[in-house]
């Protein structure tokens, strides 16, 4: 036995055993794939590690790639990389099924049955490029620069959104847009304090964390990252816990980690917030110290003009008592004053608003109203409160040169904001932006350019969404498969998948440290794709002037050398690497904010590629001046901001009459008047009080945006929680099941009044009495295979609703009913 | 009812008559062969005697039996062939 | 045909009857059972070339129709040798006439069970690894080795007994003379062969009935071996075997009962014969359910978590349907019938041994489904619905043994002639002797 | 002797489901079609159980990973009949693929169904036949399969440290689900060596095994939420 399988290992060289265990395995060589055994007669089956940055999420978790002989065959988590330290999520394990998928795009395809037909013929990439740069330049020729779109899904903190926004500005056109947009979800924050990003928590020196409905573990901007710090957190405080509490209306992962779970209603959440407030308030829990040094509008106050205006004070008091709350919100008033109180004596404590509580009509309200929370606690620039990362020293993009017509093209308004285009608040609504190409207002469009994502499949509004795709005359997708949006497409330019092209990721949103990530080709590109950067920018040749030199780089590698040269200059941070390992927060610390020096930016750059990335977790100090970037120079819980955009909003009606400013807060959907409109309020959501039940939608870890639908893997354990695999379930809590007769197992329609759905119930207490949970994901009509036909697409029973303040799609806004199918 | 065709008779009973003792011995070597690997596995060994203790004798003893019937009968049809005879 | 073979001045002819004449309702039955073991044949090629995924099993409940199956025959099996045997100790004269019978259900039967699990192989092209690699402490070569055993004695212990009509059927001459003459051994009747045929016979009948047991008890041992709830008891060896006879006595009597009708035996199967043989089913019925009982209750009382999900499962699950219908059709059903002298009738017993069939069937259902339908870990609860394959094998099964039967009954008769005439010739006597020997007074000198 | 053992830490672990998909794809384990895992036909080698305890709203949920508990006491091997499955000098179950008949008797026998049968031949589209990892060889149709420890990693790890005469370090040998979990939450290690972290959290007052009464001496030793 023994020789024989020595034998065999001589057969696969370094690749040893495919012997399972035991003496027995010699016989199982028959059992190797053909290819194997070749590589193994062509010599030694050569295995090497590459690092590179996983793209299957906006994430961006650093993974260490198997090859033997050149060919991926396994993916674990970069244990250097800080973000995920090693760590993975089921659909990171899957990227290799996005590689090797049957169903890529292999070629540039030209579509020639009308859009949505599915009909293809293949197209040479010179044909095709040059066919798009000659309609470019008439457009710009024709003073019509603008009209050329740019819809970026891949909602990436990658180097390629900036590369497009460049592309774009020097072409002469504002509509570049990225959809889902962060940009739009930090809008609460630009309110508030003037900033527009995402912040960081300090969970590690926290002690309490109260979290409405921010799913941190699951669907947060890097979950691996949260995984990390929970469990990290976990091993430190053995002794004193920090505690979790989860405010949502279904049990989600976070939910069910935290210590404790408390039901809401949905779409009430700003509610709840301003009952904790109120009892914070009442009983003297909040930093007076902060709230009276560095918060504006917390009394009543008086103007200039000598009117005395609401502060949030009294609007609280006034309004927000726990009986009202508890009668909004469900949450019964003594369990409101029992978390007040641990909010308020565990200090420092956190307050998360996210996902549950921002996906809604009234999201931006309710997050300012969970922010404002956080001033009340005086969480701003101390230790286990919330923090803003810094920019990475990366080398910013030349200017952008524009000749007269690219200014002429960026001065028009861009079409993808709300109810009127010029609603500086949010960065896109593809709601509005939708509306306003099918109404050609204020202009038409005449080119779209599609990269990753998949709005047809995400938006609401498909239905029109599909109208507007067919009505554009130029549709081009950038993307390696076929999905239902890029099926609309009039010349499909095929992509490189995440790990076969070059990217770069820096300050994951949210991750609370300084980073960049190198994405680098780990293998040959398998078919004829290209690089969408490297498309951009030999666009931008064809199109020659300004530019081209605008995007003065021979490729995407360049440009990220050229970025990433400026770190090795600037000599902040690391270069990750072994010495970082462990607990390498303290590590740094006492090593000072530089480790290890670098001879060449060659060596640099070797290093960093090889490693797979760069780090800074030493914030700089910040008073807390240069956090609020508010006209007050404070944190605003009045936020004037908000009143001087409605404000421009009543005067572009006309005068500044009560009528005008009664129309503009209807269109943007405020029911309330006065001063509490530029104050965290609660406001109603929408909802159609016939419908008895609340449909509320979640993402999985194993497919968070319905990319992994094409994934066998990921198909398969799409429900590994409830074993539930290729298909789409709806959590229904026992009591409710009752009332309609539902059983475990049991098929339902889930209707409502746009239209209705077929999937099969599972009945468990997870989610609260009168909520219909269902994972969003599965349902596709494209998109390959794996994914055709499976599941159901919760969004086509929603009604399109939208957060008229920052544009996020309302994902639980929708009332249903639900009847037992036959 | 010719000879020849009863010679045939004869050897084909003999055959099938070894055949039977063939298969006998088979199964008990089988079963020993199976006891060896249960002891070099160190398998609950009480188990595998106890039922080759049961297996084995049963056999023996079925073949036993048949043969002796076979040889019973036998022995007497000669003296019948050899009244025949005179 | 040569010439007519005479038999009808036979004192038995009807037993010899059958052979003789072949009527249209012969080839019919053949032929339809024949098309219906080609379908299962066809069906299990499906299942060889297309793996175990053909049939309604699942990662879960792993076990399903092939090894109810096998249970189920090869407790069938446990009629005729068994009952045979007893009566035979037992010299009860009322046997003559079935054990041939009940004998020839073990053989065919055993064969046909014996096949079931390598039905349920998932790779039958390695079934010889048990010859080469095979490990005697899994209870599943125990089955194999006393199968095996038990197959040998009861073909033995059902062939020696048909040599002297063997014999009698080759001197009757016919084309198949040469078939006979190799099967008689010789056999001339002389006095020392009826030594020996006797001497023989009796040793192999002490054998067979403890093989016999054993070889249930050993089934049982599959599931009562592992640590699954519902199934790790040690009731469960003589639950089996209770549970074998009954099904056994009730397919030999519904046989009988058929053969009787199809073959005019009325004068040899008579209404005793049934009176008698029924009196045993409903002693096993009653057994049944003392077995099942006691079963149930240990479970109840203890109420060990595990246990009590299976229990109600059982009671209530998606099986419930059949648990409460095995009750009726094992004991309710058949105690009725047969313990009311009005309905003990011929067609009452039918109708009674069909039900305890059925019954028998289902509660081997009972024990292997929903044991594996509740793992211990909390996994979703499975459910097993059979597949037209795992159907069409089980036909064809019962297709087999039926064929097996006919054949039989074709080139042998179903009712040992030679014991019949034993009977006439020395039986009256020597029973008359017995009761003297029993009843007070001075030895009678009995030999 | 080493004595390989897995430590699990319900308090870390968060069920994000990863352990799932590292498995999958480091043992080449069969994706089987919709239809058939509608059948409940899903491999996992390593699966993920959950327990709802408690009354609405305040409801604790018990998620835990279940791979094979590669028990000391295995009831799976004493009821194989070819030695198909069988417990190595390690401690380790093993499975030979070409050797199981596929009566399933293990299966049955398994008190935590750890083990997964393959019902239909496993296929794959070539393209994804690309990507197998060598080291594992890949099973038929008509056997049972189950979570190896990651095996074939110990071989490699064994050949590392024959080569340069030294004792398997702790953490050098793991298995893909305990490597790659977010939330450190499994721990791997040999209960022999006093030294290694399993060893000493084995002792820990959270360690219990799931259904110890059964004494099947389970190798995965689970560590119970901290309240």
């Amino acid at each position: 036995m023994e020789i024989k399988r020595r034998e065999f290992l001589k057969l696969l060289g370094g690749v040893s055993g495919a012997v399972a265990i035991g003496t027995y395995g010699c016989n199982q060589v028959i059992d190797v794939p053909e290819r194997l055994i070749e590589l193994a007669k062509k010599g030694l089956g050569i295995e090497t590690w590459k690092n590179t940055i996983c793209g299957q999420c906006p994430a961006g978790c650093g993974i260490k790639v198997r090859l033997v002989d050149d060919i991926p065959v396994y993916i674990k988590g970069n244990p250097l990389y800080p973000v995920n330290q090693g760590g993975m999520c089921p659909s990171g394990h899957s990227a290799l099924e996005v590689l090797f998928n049957p169903d890529r795009i292999k070629e540039p395809l030209k579509r020639i049955g009308i859009p949505g037909s599915n009909k293809w013929e293949p197209l040479s990439w010179e044909e095709a490029l040059q066919k798009i740069a000659d309609f470019l330049i008439k457009q710009r020729r024709n003073n019509k620069s603008h009209q050329v779109a740019f819809l970026d899904g891949s909602e990436q903190n990658s180097l390629m959104s900036e590369h497009i926004a460049q592309f774009m500005k020097a072409y002469g056109s504002p509509n570049y847009y990225q959809y889902p947009s962060v940009k739009n979800d930090s809008v609460p924050y630009l309110l508030l304090q003037g900033t527009q990003q995402i912040p960081s928590y300090d969970f590690l020196n926290t002690k309490y964390v109260l979290s409405f409905g921010s799913n941190f573990l699951e669907e947060g901007y890097s979950p691996i990252y949260y995984t990390k710090l929970y469990t990290h957190l976990k091993e430190l405080t053995e002794k004193k816990r920090t505690r979790f509490v989860q405010i949502d209306s279904r049990m989600s992962l976070t939910a069910i980690n935290a210590d404790r779970w408390i039901p809401i209603r949905p779409g009430t959440y700003g509610a709840l917030a301003l009952g904790v407030a109120y009892i914070l308030i009442r009983e003297e829990l909040y930093d007076n110290e902060f709230v009276s040094k560095h918060t504006f509008g917390f009394e009543d106050w008086v103007d200039n003009e000598g009117y005395t205006h609401l502060g949030f004070k009294s609007n609280v008091i006034g309004n927000y008592y726990p009986e009202q709350v508890s009668k909004i919100t469900g949450v019964p008033g003594e369990t409101i004053l029992e978390i007040a109180r641990e909010l308020g004596n565990n200090k420092p404590s956190l307050v998360l608003g996210d996902q549950g509580s921002a996906d809604n009509t009234n999201g931006t309200y309710s997050q300012m109203a969970i922010h404002s929370l956080n001033a009340l606690l005086g969480n701003f620039g101390k230790e286990g409160g919330l923090y803003f990362t810094d920019q990475p020293p990366l080398a910013e993009l030349p200017r952008v040169q524009e000749d007269e017509l690219a200014v002429k093209g960026n001065s028009q308004p861009p079409i993808g904001c709300t109810y009127n285009t010029s609603f500086k608040i949010m960065d896109f609504s593809i709601n509005s932006f939708t509306k306003n190409i099918l109404s050609d207002n204020p202009y038409p469009v005449s080119v779209l350019f599609l990269y990753k994502g998949n709005p047809l499949f995400n938006a609401l509004n498909h239905h029109d969404l599909a109208e507007a795709l067919k009505k554009i005359p130029l549709v081009i997708s950038f993307d390696s498969f076929l999905t239902e949006t890029s099926e609309y497409a009039d010349i499909i330019l095929p992509d490189h998948t995440f790990l076969e092209k070059w990217d770069e990721y820096s300050n994951i949103p949210s991750v609370g440290f300084n980073h960049v990530g190198i994405q680098q080709p780990v293998i040959e590109p398998l078919f004829d794709t290209r690089n969408s950067a490297n498309i951009l920018i030999e666009l931008g040749d064809k199109i020659g002037g300004t530019v081209s030199g605008s995007l003065p780089f021979e490729n995407f590698e360049k440009e990220i050398k050229f970025r990433v040269e400026k770190i090795y200059r600037s000599g902040e941070g690391a270069i990750i690497s072994e010495g970082l390992k462990g607990d390498w927060l303290e590590y740094l610390q006492q090593r000072g904010w530089q480790v290890g020096r670098y001879n060449s930016f060659d060596e640099f750059w070797k290093l960093i590629t090889k490693h797979g990335g760069w780090w800074n977790p030493i914030k700089k100090e910040k008073g807390i001046k240069n956090i609020f970037k508010t006209s007050s120079g404070k944190f605003e819980f009045y936020s004037q901001l908000l009143k001087e955009w409605t404000d421009e909003l009543v005067l572009m009606k006309g005068n500044d009459s009560h009528q005008n400013r009664e129309l503009v807060l209807s269109e943007l959907n405020i029911n309330a008047r006065g001063d509490q409109v530029y104050l965290p309020h609660y406001e109603a959501v929408p909802v159609d009080e016939h419908m008895p039940l609340y449909l509320t939608t979640y993402k999985l870890l194993t497919n968070r945006n319905g990319q992994s639908s094409n994934q066998p893997m990921m198909q398969e354990m799409f429900g590994y929680t409830s074993h539930q695999s290729w298909n789409t379930w709806a959590e229904i809590h026992p009591a409710t099941a009752k009332d309609y007769g539902i059983s475990n197992e049991d098929y339902i329609w889930v209707e409502s009044s746009t239209g209705s759905i077929k999937l099969k119930a599972i009945v468990n207490p997870v989610v609260m009495p009168n909520v219909v949970a269902i994972p969003f994901g599965l349902g596709h009509t494209s998109f390959g295979r794996y994914a055709k036909g499976h599941g159901v697409n919760p969004n086509s029973v929603m009604k399109n609703l939208y957060d008229s303040l920052n544009g996020n799609p309302a994902l639980q806004a929708t009332k249903i009913t639900i009847s037992l199918a036959t | 009812m010719n000879s020849m065709q009863n010679k045939i008779i004869a050897m084909a009973q003999l055959v099938s008559f070894l055949a039977m003792w063939i298969f006998v011995i088979g199964i008990i070597i089988w079963i020993i062969n199976l006891i060896s690997i249960s002891v070099e596995l160190q398998d609950a060994p009480g188990v595998s005697l106890g039922i080759s203790l049961v297996a084995i004798p049963v056999f023996i003893t079925l073949a036993c039996i048949l043969t002796y019937a076979y040889f019973g009968f036998k022995k007497n049809t000669s003296n019948l062939k050899n009244h025949s005879e005179d | 045909m040569p010439k007519k073979i005479q038999y009808e001045n036979e004192l038995d002819a009807p037993l010899f009857r059958p052979i003789y004449e072949t009527g249209k309702g012969f080839y019919i039955t053949v032929g339809i059972l024949m098309l219906i073991i080609l379908w299962a044949l066809i069906m299990y090629i499906t299942q060889i070339w297309f793996g175990l995924g053909v049939t309604g099993m699942n990662q879960t409940i792993t076990w399903g129709f092939y090894i109810i199956n096998f249970v189920f025959f090869i407790g069938i099996s446990h009629a005729g040798t068994l009952i045979s045997a007893i009566l035979r100790l037992s010299r009860a004269e009322w046997r003559r006439p079935i054990t041939r019978m009940a004998e020839v259900i073990t053989a065919i039967v055993l064969a046909i069970g014996g096949l079931h699990p390598i039905l349920d192989l998932g790779r039958p092209d390695r079934v010889l690894n048990i010859f080469t690699s095979g490990r005697l402490q899994s209870p599943l070569l125990w089955d194999v080795t006393s199968i095996t055993a038990y197959f040998t004695a009861s073909t033995v212990y059902l062939y020696l007994p048909m040599i002297p009509d063997i014999a009698k059927l080759r001197d009757k001459g016919g084309k198949l003379t040469w078939f006979y003459s190799f099967l008689s051994w010789g056999w001339q009747g002389t006095e020392h062969q009826k030594k020996v045929l006797n001497r023989a016979i009796s040793i192999l009948m002490i054998m067979v009935i403890p093989i016999a047991i054993s070889v249930h008890t050993v089934i049982s041992y599959i599931f009562s071996m592992t640590l699954q709830p519902g199934w790790h008891s040690t009731i469960f060896g003589p639950y089996f075997v209770v549970g074998a006879i009954f099904s056994g006595i009730a397919v030999l009597l519904i046989l009988m009962i058929v053969s009787r009708k199809v073959f005019h035996l009325e004068d040899y199967l008579k209404k005793i014969h049934f009176q008698y043989l029924s009196t045993l089913l409903l002693i096993m019925a009653l057994l049944w359910f003392y077995f099942t009982f006691s079963e149930f209750l240990t479970g109840i009382f203890g109420s060990e978590p595990h246990e009590m999900e299976i229990i109600h499962y059982k009671f209530t699950g998606p099986y419930a349907l059949f648990f409460w219908g095995m009750l009726l059709l094992n004991f309710i059903i058949p105690v009725i019938i047969l313990s009311i002298k009005r309905f003990k009738t011929i067609t009452g017993i039918l109708i009674a041994s069909i039900a305890v069939v059925i019954g028998m069937w289902l509660e081997r259902l009972n024990i292997v489904v929903p044991s594996l339908a509740n793992p211990r870990m909390e996994l979703p609860i499975g459910i097993y619905i059979p597949s037209l394959v795992e159907w069409s094998l089980f036909l064809g099964g019962i297709a087999v043994f039926i064929l097996g039967f006919v054949l039989f009954s074709k080139f042998f008769p179903l009712i040992s002639i030679w014991e019949i005439e034993e009977g006439r010739e020395e039986g009256i006597k020597e029973v008359e002797e017995r009761v003297h020997s029993y009843l007070p007074g001075k030895e009678t000198g009995s030999k | 002797m080493p004595k390989w053992a897995m430590v699990i830490d319900l308090d870390k672990c968060t069920g994000c489901g990863d352990c799932i998909a590292a498995c999958k794809l480091e043992n080449n384990i069969a994706i089987v079609s919709p239809e058939e895992a509608n059948d409940g036909r899903v491999m996992f080698w390593m699966d993920m159980i959950t327990i709802y305890e408690g009354e609405y709203p305040n409801i604790r949920v018990k998620r835990f990973p279940k791979p094979c508990f590669h028990c000391d006491n295995p009831p799976c091997t004493k009821v194989c009949p070819v030695n198909a499955t069988y417990k190595n000098e390690e401690g380790l179950i093993g499975q030979i693929y070409h050797r199981c008949i596929g009566c399933r008797y293990c299966m049955v026998a398994c008190p935590y169904t750890a083990k997964v049968f393959n019902w239909l031949e496993p296929e794959w589209p070539d393209e994804f036949k690309n990507c197998f990892n060598p080291d594992v060889s890949l099973r038929m149709m008509g056997v049972v399969e189950k979570c190896s420890f990651c095996a074939h990693r110990l071989l490699k790890v064994k050949e590392d440290a024959d080569s340069d005469e030294r004792e398997i370090l702790d953490n050098e040998y793991l298995p893909a689900c305990s490597e790659s979990c977010p939330a450190n939450a499994i721990d791997f290690g040999d209960l022999e060596n006093k030294e290694s972290r399993v060893y000493n959290l084995s002792r820990s007052s959270r360690a219990y095994r799931e259904m110890e009464d059964l004494g099947t001496e389970p190798k995965v030793i689970y560590l119970q939420k901290r309240e």
